[in-house]
């Protein structure tokens, strides 16, 4: 027992993703503090693009360089196919959003201010932008990077946390509508705090039964310890809450309506799509590698929880009155198509099948809601952005390219062939068949022809009402929200038409499955 | 005898989740999360003495630095929400529903 | 020379040209040229088609499309494919000819004028993918066409239809989509069971053995189909749907898309999962039978006439599932001629309905009456074609008709006797609808009418031509579609009717 | 006992080209139809000529046909391929379809001469003449085709040609209903036909006459593969066909609607030739019917059945037309009954069909020069004394009605007698009820004779009656010469019955027909015709016709209401139709879619009231997931106990 600590070896070049994405958040929070306001904005823009670019160029090399066989950084992150996807996903994503956020009418001047104060008018006038959101997204985007590739529970619960944090704040920084905003802001926090807190608790309890939070080692173990079953069920349950939270599968999907609708679009865009991906690969880790051993206990209940949420999320979306809000149950009952693809497990090549089929969905369903939530942002009036459905009555008639293009992502939602929806749908169900759930395959088609009503029903709004007569106006779109609605769109065409080199390489990245 | 620790972790954790479905104000409700977290501190330890390593205690560390974060940010968001709203109460906030 | 693919190129490069040119009767003349061009295309290839030809599915192509799902751009046309094809090749020119005024707010009570470049453009796409999923030959793409369909048909009743339009528009969607996701279980299933790693009908012929399987997938089949065709009981959107789209997009609807559902019994159903199909045969000969007294009694207690012939089509397409069930080498021939006859019948009748509505402003049978007196042509036509919808010999729909009760009166005496008993009601339905419109003395709204103008003749004329020519010489239509009927029976193993004279001569020996 | 002789075919000569007799028609119609108003001045003449030229080629054909020796005398033409594998479109030359033709082509253009001045003021006489075309055309399709299916092709055709004719003066609502109704009434008779059809092909594998003959079915019921009940059930099933196109009971309710028709057209279909169609199904499938005795018992209880009726509605109508509608069903009773009598009632049938053809038609004609001259007045109570100012026409009327009463020496005498003697001979009671009939016929039709051309002058004040011009009178006096010779020629010798031998077949031992008759029954008929026409002298000769008629007894009422024939089918199918109908509507929207709907309606109602638990309340949120979590712990723990 000399002193001596040998040092911890560190794969810088697989990390550098996440270190890039870090590093650029420090740098953003640096600037806030030095630089001065006018040129914060400026400087914050292109920093935060380039470091999502850089991030995503070293993931592609990573991927290139051939992937590692073991966990990096003393098995605490594991950087291998599935890894460096969903980052691929996260990145391209976030780097859409940025593009969305870029745009002064999304957020608040100055948060300090209190609405309708003399001070939020002074903010106001005097053009300040509350430019932190930058440093605040570059930080959520690093912890879903830790999130979805850590290999440990500690290293997934700071992950977590070093996501949920900034976006709690980013919730309530919307520029209009405040009120809403600030009350999404605190759901969300006070809801995210009190489930990971489950996370937390579970993870306790599985170090309690096993002694490790490694997942590797949690998996190895499950084989020999014995006794105390209790202790690791619960602990399972309770993990598992705190990442199906994350998720929104019912009956955790309560916060997810409310936080979509109140916060500013462009951050429901990044939750929308980003989140959702990093939390389906914490799910997969943990359910996967962790507890594979365990899977005819925890696959039961996670039927039931993919039933309830497709039939959740269905149901409730064809009464919402604001198009967020649908978006958000619509998003649930994705949530719900997509576990059906968690549940499909087997042997190792079906493994592969359904988590390549699940990592095609993600790339699928997140650039479709990132389009999606960009049109959102793009139809306006005076109160800010026309949430109401009753708003959009007729818009095919004022602004018909536009509304095509939303009822293009509705349709892609629906799974209408010919559109990335329906060949996620498809993969998924069809990994989902060959796993022997075909029950719940039957359930998802039943709910997807439900939720097919309410993405029509805008469609009928749009296209066959005659508009109102103060409608909405169109907001002239900034290059970024174009760019955005533009990209969303190609991606959904070719993905819907050309599948073939995204299910390619989801295959590869899947094929070795996750390493342990 | 570690299990009277684990069954005080658990009392902690329940009291805490309770606390966070029977108080209105949001710093309480807030103080009963750290609650929570607290008691999952406390389990940590206790199977890190169990086990014989120092995971679970080293975890306790990690599990302080977030709660610390948490709080930055949670008094942050709820400061703010105080002062549009000039009341706490995590009632009063329920525009956003059905 | 890739003929099939062409086929669905030109009408889609010919949408995105409607599309983008500025002027409205431009557009509508480059709609009706490129559906020319598809026709006069499809008549060469019908003409290159080798009935006796021992490959099945000929002009076939076959490209990977999507290897991961075993997916192919797979496309080649048997007797059956062609007809139908040929079936829509030849429509949408006419529908187009026809609902030249339906989309610029014209006419009596039109609509609010609506993008009419929109609409032919939504009439061209239409047609290609009519055409390709009669063309294709790999179930998935098979699919994907039969869902993709539904979007431009949808739009078109949606903003260009009558006044209950979006109800009409999303009650179609909605079933057709019901049924089609049903089917993509059955579709999943069956890549899934069959193991072939490919979706190439071909190869998949047989594929699925254990009956149990088969009865499962036919049943995802089949209740997509019975949705599409409509075969009661789920034909309740049909009505609407017909009732509120404007007289060309109905055309198109009863007239080809429908039809997708009776092809599909014939083509996936019966080839994929023969034994369940026997299984479930007593089944569905009740839902045909049921279908066809019951579609032609309700369509004589219409007020509507657009519903009322819809509800005619109802009981037609009970015929045809009629004879696709039978199972017999005359019911299926009789069976595909039928979807063909009924497409020119039917389509008669909804354009000329669409004609008299343009002019009146309402589809109420109550609010016409002796228009005979006044515009004759439009009369006479409207006769005939009605006369074809009661399947009189002489017109063509007679031999189709014919063939599918003689079919299945080979097999299911009891059956093929209540469902002749059709033969009478159809009777009571048109010529009681004729009646109320075109006969008794004129009535005053009716006084002003203009008799049928050039390009309204020209709509009629063919369809009328055709359902009479083919009404006495069906023989071409026959001779392509008997070999691809009997290679279909064959691959589902049914013994073939023989009369019973023959039988016992057989014994005989 | 000598079966028809073998079918055989022909090649060449005027047959070869008697495909001409449908073509020409049909060409006229198709020209006429198409050509719009700019044929409306020599349609007519064109409509004429066709049918003229159907009538050579049919009378050329005749000759040929005889210049055959008997044994050969059935001469099938192949046309081209229908139905690929279940039958070809052919023609078959037989004595018996050729008589059929020549009928029809001969009458028919007789009766489109007439039409030429009948409709010479009606605006659309051209589109009469393209629909008589029409019927021609099918008509002889009918009787001509080698094969059942074109049989119904043209079967068909007449029935739509019918319905065009009666509903002629479509802008007359009781004319577009009795179209109406004749066509689905048919229809009835139809669906009989069909499934007949499809039996014989179920059984044969064939609808070619020269697969079906006496030797077929006998061999296929000797080897088994056709049961004594089916051959029965075709024999009926095709009655039913027979009953519908010819009026038989029960489907005899739309005969007399259909003189709402143009008078030639009631001549032409409703009277010589359509209507009679029946007939010929019946003899033409003597093959089957002589193998189902039952059948042809029924065939003969239809045959009696509706000559009495026939006859008891003519006694009581004062519609002129209605009554000569009521004597045309009688009289086809009489045939139909003839055709179910074997191989003699055949021959005596088609015999009656051909003379009844001419004196029918002549005497509807009659009837139409008469409303001509009446401005179209058809109430025979506002006639009386017409003899004086219309000769022509009330003498070929009058030869007309010797004829059909069946006064000695008159074509009907013979043929009319022959069926009686035949049904005698077959079974007393029929044959004493077409006795009845005879007499029955003797009061009607003279009663008619009366109040149109005898009597006190009862016209209303604005009839001037006139003599028909020329182009009507000709064709009454060609067909009244018909109607005095043609039966003692057809009859005499059994001249029509060797005649016919190869078509249909030859009883064993031949009656001995004679110039008159003096067998019993012959002179009970001849004494019940003559009471009856006293009896009518009585009461419409001598005495004074009402103009309005006298309530009349309850047999008298009875018979005005065409024996409640409609009354009965309104409280059978129209009444309880309509009900069913409304059912089937209001079960469709309101069932099957109401179902549907139904669902929609629920799941939304679902979503209304679910989305309610969603308070906004973050600690509810809190408790839902606390919930969760608590039900997710349950349920693993209960799974893990498993």
């Amino acid at each position: 027992m000399n002193g001596t600590i040998q040092a911890p070896t560190i794969e810088y070049a697989l990390l550098s993703p996440m270190l890039i994405v870090f590093g650029a958040a420090i740098i953003g929070v640096l600037i806030e503090a030095f630089a001065p306001r006018y040129l914060r904005k400026s400087i914050h823009m292109p920093l935060t693009l380039l470091a999502l670019l850089g991030a995503f160029a070293t993931t592609i090399l990573g991927g290139v360089n051939g992937l590692p066989t073991s966990a990096s950084a003393m098995g605490a992150v594991a950087v291998d196919g599935p890894a460096l996807f969903v980052w691929g996903i996260i990145l391209i994503l976030a780097f859409v959003s940025v593009l969305l956020i870029n745009d002064d009418e999304q957020f608040v001047a100055q948060a300090a201010a209190v609405p309708g104060s003399s001070d939020e008018e002074e903010a106001v006038r005097s053009g300040y932008a509350q430019t932190e959101v930058y440093p605040l997204l570059l930080f959520a985007v690093g912890g879903m990077l830790l999130f979805s590739s850590a290999n440990d529970l500690l290293a997934m619960f700071v992950g977590l946390e070093v996501m949920s944090l900034p976006l709690y704040l980013l919730c309530g920084l919307a520029r209009r509508r405040r009120l809403l905003s600030q009350e999404a802001s605190v759901k969300y926090f006070l809801l995210g705090a009190f489930s990971s807190a489950f996370f937390l608790y579970g993870m306790a309890l599985v170090y309690g039964y096993t002694g490790t939070v490694s997942l590797k080692g949690i998996g190895d173990a499950l084989g020999v310890v014995s006794g105390q079953e209790t202790l690791l069920l619960i602990g399972t349950a309770m993990l598992g809450v705190g990442l199906l939270f994350k998720i929104g599968a019912a009956p955790f999907q309560a916060w997810k309506p409310d936080v979509y609708q109140g916060a500013p679009t462009a951050v429901t865009a990044l939750m929308a799509s980003t989140v959702l991906v990093a939390a389906f690969g914490a799910v997969l880790r943990v359910f996967w590698v962790a507890l594979g051993g365990l899977e005819w206990n925890w696959q039961p209940v996670m039927w039931g929880i993919a039933i309830l949420t497709m039939i959740v999320g269905a149901i409730l979306a064809i009464t919402q009155t604001d198009i967020k809000r649908m978006l958000a149950y619509s998003s649930v009952a994705h949530a719900g198509f997509l576990l059906t693809g968690v549940i499909a497990t087997g042997a190792a090549a079906q493994n592969a099948k359904a988590l390549s089929a699940i990592l095609f969905y993600l790339a699928a369903y997140g650039f479709t809601t990132v389009g999606a939530f960009a049109v959102v942002t793009m139809v306006r009036d005076a109160g800010g952005e026309a949430g109401h459905l009753s708003r959009w009555a007729g818009l095919g008639k004022r602004s018909p390219f536009l509304a095509g293009v939303f009822a293009f992502f509705l349709l892609a939602f629906a799974g209408i062939p010919l559109t990335s929806g329906f060949f996620g749908k498809y993969a998924v169900f069809a990994a989902a068949v060959s796993g022997g759930a075909v029950p719940l395959v039957v359930v998802g088609v039943v709910s997807s022809a439900i939720a097919a009503f309410f993405y029509v029903r805008v469609i009928v709004l749009m296209f066959f009402n005659d508009p109102a007569a103060d409608g909405p106006s169109i907001a002239v779109p900034t290059v970024g929200t174009s760019a955005v609605v533009a990209l969303a769109a190609a991606a959904t065409v070719v993905l819907g038409v050309f599948p073939q080199p995204v299910l390619d390489l989801a295959d590869q990245a899947a094929s070795a499955l996750f390493i342990r | 005898m570690t299990t009277h620790y684990l069954v005080l972790s658990a009392l902690l954790f329940a009291i805490g989740a309770v606390g966070v479905l029977i108080r209105r104000n949001a710093i309480v409700v807030f103080m009963c999360v750290e609650l929570m977290l607290n008691a999952c501190n406390l389990a940590f330890v206790t199977f890190a003495r169990q086990h014989g390593n120092l995971d679970g205690q080293l975890i306790a560390f990690f599990v302080m630095v977030v709660a610390a974060a948490e709080v930055v940010v949670g008094l942050a968001i709820i400061v703010m929400i105080f002062r549009t709203r000039r009341s706490a109460s995590v009632d009063d906030a329920n525009l956003l529903k059905y | 020379m890739p003929w099939l693919s062409t086929l669905m190129a030109v009408p889609v490069l010919g949408a995105v040209g409607v599309s983008l040119v500025k002027n409205d009767k431009l557009a509508k003349q480059v709609a009706l040229a490129v559906s020319l061009v598809v026709l006069a295309l499809t008549v060469v290839m019908a003409t290159r088609f080798d009935p006796s030809s021992a490959e099945r599915f000929q002009f076939a192509e076959v490209h990977q499309w999507i290897p991961r799902f075993g997916v192919h751009y797979g496309v080649g046309v048997d007797g059956i494919a062609l007809v139908l094809i040929a079936l829509s090749a030849l429509l949408v020119p006419i529908v187009i000819l026809a609902s030249w005024h339906d989309a610029d707010g014209t006419g009596a009570a039109a609509p609010p004028k609506r993008s009419v470049r929109t609409y032919f453009a939504l009439l061209l796409v239409l047609e290609a993918m009519m055409i390709g999923v009669f063309a294709a030959t790999d179930v998935f793409l098979f699919y994907v066409f039969f869902e993709a369909m539904l979007i431009p048909m949808y739009f078109m009743i949606g903003s260009y239809g009558g006044v209950q339009r979006s109800y009409a528009a999303v009650k179609f969607l909605l079933y057709s989509l019901f049924g089609g996701l049903l089917m993509l279980v059955a579709v999943i299933a069956l890549y899934v069971v069959a193991e072939k790693n490919t979706f190439m009908f071909p190869e998949l012929i047989g594929a699925i053995q254990d009956p149990g399987t088969q009865k499962w997938l036919f049943l995802g089949f089949f209740i997509a189909f019975a949705v599409k065709a409509p075969l009661w009981p789920f034909h309740t959107w049909l009505p609407d749907a017909a009732a509120q789209a404007p007289a060309g997009a109905a055309v198109l609807l009863v007239g080809v898309l429908d039809k997708v559902g009776t092809y599909g019994m014939l083509r996936f159903c019966l080839e994929l999962f023969p034994e369940a199909s026997k299984f479930f045969t007593p089944l569905v000969i009740v839902l045909a039978v049921v279908g066809i007294v019951y579609g032609a009694i309700v369509a004589i207690g219409q007020t509507d006439m657009k519903r009322l012939i819809a509800y005619t089509s109802i009981s037609h397409f009970g015929f045809i599932a009629l004879g696709v069930f039978a199972m017999t080498k005359d019911a299926g021939a009789g069976a595909t001629l039928y979807m063909v006859n009924h497409g020119f019948s039917t389509g008669a009748l909804f354009l000329i309905a669409g004609f008299l509505i343009y002019r009146r402003g309402s589809s109420r049978i109550a609010d016409y009456g002796g228009v005979q007196k006044v515009s004759p042509v439009l009369a006479g036509s409207f006769l005939i074609a009605g006369l074809s919808g009661l399947s009189l010999p002489g017109l063509s729909t007679f031999v189709s008709e014919f063939m599918v009760l003689m079919g299945s009166y080979e097999r299911y005496k009891v059956a093929a006797i209540i469902a002749a008993s059709g033969v009478v009601l159809a009777a009571i339905y048109i010529l009681w609808m004729y009646q109320r419109t075109m006969n008794g003395p004129t009535a005053e709204s009716v006084k002003g009418f203009t008799d049928l103008n050039a390009r309204e003749r020209w709509v009629v004329g063919p369809l009328v031509a055709l359902l009479i020519v083919f009404g006495f010489f069906p023989k071409p239509m026959l001779d392509v579609i008997n070999p691809a009927v009997d290679k279909t029976l064959s691959s589902v193993h049914v013994t073939p009717f023989t009369p019973a004279v023959a039988e016992k001569k057989g014994a005989g020996q | 006992m000598q079966s028809p002789v073998e079918i055989f075919q022909h090649s060449g000569g005027v047959i070869g080209v008697s495909w001409l007799m449908i073509a020409l028609p049909l060409l006229g119609a198709a020209v006429l139809l198409l050509g719009g108003r700019r044929t409306d001045r020599w349609g007519h003449l064109l409509g004429v000529v066709m049918s003229l030229a159907a009538f050579v080629v049919a009378v050329a054909a005749f000759v040929e046909l005889l210049g055959l020796p008997a044994g050969e005398r059935r001469r099938a033409i192949s046309l081209y391929e229908f139905i690929p594998g279940v039958a070809d479109t052919g023609l078959l030359i037989d004595p018996l379809s050729i008589s059929f033709a020549l009928l029809i082509t001969g009458v028919g253009s007789l009766i489109h001469i007439y039409s030429i001045g009948y409709m010479s003021h009606d605006p659309d006489r051209r589109r009469f003449f393209s629909y008589l075309n029409l019927f021609v055309a099918a008509m002889l399709l009918l009787v001509l085709s080698d094969n059942y299916l074109g049989l119904f092709v043209g079967w068909e055709g007449v029935g739509l040609a019918s319905y065009l004719l009666i509903g002629f003066w479509q802008f007359k609502p009781t004319a577009a209903t009795a179209a109406k109704k004749a066509f689905i009434v048919n229809r009835v008779g139809d669906l009989g036909l069909l499934i007949a059809l499809f039996t014989i092909w179920s059984v044969f594998g064939s609808f070619a006459y020269k697969n079906l003959g006496a030797g077929a079915v006998q061999d296929a019921l000797a080897g088994g593969s056709l049961s004594q009940g089916t051959v029965t059930a075709i024999g009926l099933l095709l009655l039913l066909g027979a009953c519908g196109k010819s009026a038989q009971l029960p489907l005899q309710s739309w005969l007399l609607d259909a003189m709402e028709g143009p008078t030639p057209v009631s001549a032409l279909i409703h009277a010589a030739t359509m209507v009679t169609a029946g007939v010929y199904l019946v003899v033409r499938s003597g093959a089957f019917f002589e193998a189902a005795p039952t059948a042809q018992l029924v065939v003969t209880i239809v045959g009696v059945a509706t000559l009495l009726a026939g006859a008891i509605i003519g006694c009581a109508k004062d519609d002129i037309k209605k009554g000569l509608a009521g004597s045309t069903m009688s009289q086809i009773g009489y045939m139909m009954l003839g055709a179910g009598l074997g191989p003699v009632g055949y021959a005596f049938a088609i015999a009656h069909l051909i003379t009844h053809g001419f004196f029918k038609a002549n005497m509807f004609l009659g009837a139409g020069s008469v409303m001509h001259a009446m401005n179209d007045e058809v109430n025979m109570r506002r006639y009386g004394g017409l003899f004086t100012v219309m000769k022509i026409t009330a003498v070929t009327f009058f030869i007309g009605y010797l004829a059909i009463i069946g006064f000695p020496l008159l074509s009907g005498y013979y043929t009319k007698e022959g069926i009686i003697e035949t049904a005698m001979e077959h079974n007393e009671i029929l044959g004493w009820l077409a006795v009845l009939g005879a007499g029955l016929t003797g009061f009607y039709m003279s009663r008619m004779v009366f109040m149109t051309f005898f009597g006190k002058r009862r016209w209303a004040d604005d009839a001037h009656p006139h003599e028909s011009p020329s182009v009507m009178t000709v064709p009454l006096v060609l067909l009244s010469i018909g109607s005095i010779g043609l039966g003692a020629y057809l009859i005499l010798g059994n001249r029509f019955m060797k005649f016919l031998a190869p078509a249909v077949g030859l009883p064993a031992e031949l009656p001995e027909p004679h110039i008159f008759g003096v067998g019993t029954v012959g002179l009970a008929t001849l004494a019940l015709v003559a009471i009856g026409a006293a009896f009518a002298w009585f009461r419409y000769g001598a005495a004074e016709v009402p103009e309005v008629a006298p309530r009349g007894s309850f047999l008298t009422v009875f018979a005005r209401r065409d024996l409640y024939g409609d009354a009965l089918n309104e409280a059978l199918f129209m009444r309880p139709g309509q009900w069913l109908t409304r059912i089937a509507v209001f079960f469709d929207n309101r069932g099957i879619d109401g179902l549907v709907n139904g669902l929609a309606a629920g799941i939304g109602g679902t979503s209304g009231r679910v989305r309610r638990i969603q308070t906004g309340y973050v600690r509810s949120y809190a408790l839902s997931i606390l919930f969760g979590a608590a039900v997710v712990v349950g349920a693993l723990l209960y799974v893990g106990t498993m």
